[in-house]
């Protein structure tokens, strides 16, 4: 028996609300947002984790501009606060170097992650997913109950083929949608909306494509002041 | 002291199992330590007695650790090899990330017959509970 | 033993170039680059087989507007012939639902699709990759000898950072990097060439940010006006 | 007929096999056919014959199959179930599916349990050679 599935549930019991930000697809700005909107409710003095668990390409810490900092090793590991986030990655153990493994090990590295640190009293985790649907989508919504999905898609035709299939295998596996967010937007085109709505699920609003978010990255008080912060503050009250 | 968490999920899940099974007692629980997670058994011990204090169906059990060798196997090339064959040529901070995610072996060991760091975990991972004895 | 896993060599010993368009990261433009690369090498009559290992988000089909096709069987399974690329995708086996499978499956669908797809004489093979450097990429490289990456990155600091984990994977691995294509790039900058060349890796050249690309998805003949067919007929004298 | 292309697979590694240990004759090959594949045992040896025809050392090799139940378990609730009873409600094209990539059963299959999709081919998926015998 695995002595690490059963205690996970236990290490959540205190936080309020598991937010997995998700879409299937890569490049749609899943990070983006995950940063940002934890970043915003800690402004709105939330108390929030950020939990990455896009183990092939960690991001958050790079669009926070988080380095220098290690969970504390006591009865398990304590998650550093920063910004006012508790915040957790595959960076603190894999530190710059490439992880080469399979889904097998992905979904035990998530499974001893999550059984072992100790998030304490949270209003919001927010967790950083990867592309696809595979091992970590799959553990998430076997091991994190009450896990709520937030779907990012982008005006494209091909991204939204592909978010649309992470929305049907939600929906049949009755897992929460809080609804989805359309990043990157450039035009007033109301197509990407009507399709989402056509799925029966809540389109939440859209993000504009901000052309210096590139230049933001890294620089928390710069990001702060951003178009992109602005919109996610406008959604921030859909999230309910 | 991060033991104190797995020895928590091993606490949580024999009551769990005693619940279940309808135990009022539980006499013994065969606990593997997998060699590449590198736990310290009397650490982990001293966790599992701390946890267990205020739980009456622990009152009388024996916990009883078995040690496992981590076993490698690559997908490659089909050589297997033993953890403990390449242990003195890690570093502190590396045998440390081993030790909290045993899949960072993936990072500092590669295969001895051809290189790839594309490998499976074969056996000796970390903590697992071997079987749980109790009475009704 | 696996009857399967010896074949594969020999279903490919007539292929002379394998090419594996990857980057690690997702939406940076692997598939647009993959299908029209496809395009355009078989617009120049070399016969092409593109083969979509995209499992969780398959896009070719999507980008070349290909529809109602079906493999022959004939022992084993021929991919049909389409603007005269030979095209394999596992959307002909799992159409249009989500793949809702682990790390270990894709690696038995992608070893049974190699085992039994007959691609016989071929001048280039273009795989399109997902995103990530698990299961896909690692069976590519155990299965698929002589396959060559073409790399994919953007302008962005954040892309680039796991773009460069897996060009250190594969160059720790000894795979050859045919060398990085700079796509979506909006200005002149030589950042990303920079950092590239630092890497001791080849900088082939870029594709610019194309406005009306996604207008163009799904339909080959503007697909092959447009200013992203023309940058990458540009790069193929680079690809020797 | 995409049998073919497999039993190629099991003729070109047992030739290989042959050459790692030097054996000049083939006398077994036992195969076992994961019913979730549902290949065809006559196509299949058809196919195996045809294959051999020009390859001395198969001259007297048996092909010996052995159908192994495709077995199921949710990863969700550790349910556990066979392929079989849930045959009757595939259609055709979903069967197709499924013989040429079993993991599409996951398309087309849930667990009977709790109805997720997460769940691992336990056993009983293809093609796959248990063993191969000869002389030197
Ligand atoms: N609204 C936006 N405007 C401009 N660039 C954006 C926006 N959202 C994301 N990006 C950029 O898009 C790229 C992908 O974003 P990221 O958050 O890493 O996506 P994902 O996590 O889905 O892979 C990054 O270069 C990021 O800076
Ligand atoms: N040069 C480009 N100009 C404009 N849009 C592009 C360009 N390259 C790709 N895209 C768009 O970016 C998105 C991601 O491209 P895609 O090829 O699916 O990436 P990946 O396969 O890496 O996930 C799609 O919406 C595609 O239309
Ligand atoms: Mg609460
Ligand atoms: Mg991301
Ligand atoms: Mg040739
Ligand atoms: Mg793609
Ligand atoms: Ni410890
Ligand atoms: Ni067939
Ligand atoms: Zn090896
Ligand atoms: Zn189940």
């Amino acid at each position: 028996m695995d002595p690490r599935l059963n205690i996970i549930a236990h290490r959540l019991e205190n936080v309020d609300r598991l937010i997995a930000v998700s879409g299937g697809k890569g490049g749609i700005g899943k990070s983006s947002v995950a940063s940002t909107l934890a970043l915003c409710l800690s402004k709105k003095n939330y108390r929030v984790g950020l939990l990455d668990l896009d183990f092939y390409g960690p991001s958050c810490h790079l669009i926070l501009g988080i380095k220098g900092v290690y969970p504390e090793e006591e009865r398990g590991i304590l998650p550093p606060q920063v910004y006012g986030i508790k915040f957790m990655s595959i960076v603190y153990y894999a530190k710059e170097n490439p992880l080469t493994v399979r889904g097998i090990d992905i979904s035990n590295s998530i499974i001893e992650l999550l059984a072992i640190t100790r998030w304490e009293e949270l209003d919001f985790l927010i967790i950083d997913m990867p592309p696809g649907i595979g091992d970590t989508t799959l553990d998430v919504i076997r091991l994190l109950k009450g896990v709520e999905f937030l779907v990012i898609t982008t005006p494209s035709k091909v991204v939204l083929e592909t978010v649309k299939k992470t929305l049907e295998m939600l929906k049949e596996a009755h897992v929460p949608i809080l609804g989805v967010i359309e990043n990157m937007k450039l035009n007033n085109s109301s197509w990407t909306r009507q399709e989402i709505e056509t799925f029966d699920v809540k389109y939440l609003g859209e993000i504009g494509f901000d052309r210096s978010f590139e230049d933001f990255v890294g620089d928390r008080n710069k990001l702060l002041k951003s178009s992109f912060v602005e919109d996610i503050n406008k959604l921030i009250p859909n999230l309910d | 002291m991060h033991e104190w968490a797995l020895a928590e999920g091993v606490i949580d899940t024999t009551v769990k199992v005693s619940r279940e099974k309808k135990l009022k007692e539980i006499s013994r629980v065969v606990i593997t330590l997998g060699e590449l997670q590198q736990i310290d058994e009397e650490i982990f011990k001293f966790a599992l007695r701390e946890i267990i204090k205020p739980t009456s169906i622990f009152k009388k059990t024996e916990f009883k650790f078995e040690k496992e060798k981590a076993v490698l196997r690559c997908k490659v090339c089909t050589t297997e090899w033993e953890f403990g064959d390449m242990l003195c040529g890690l570093d502190d901070v590396e045998v440390e990330s081993i030790h909290f995610i045993p899949e960072m072996s993936h990072i500092y060991m590669k295969c001895p017959g051809c290189g790839s760091r594309d490998f499976e975990i074969v056996k000796g991972r970390g903590v697992w509970i071997a079987s749980i004895e109790g009475m009704e």
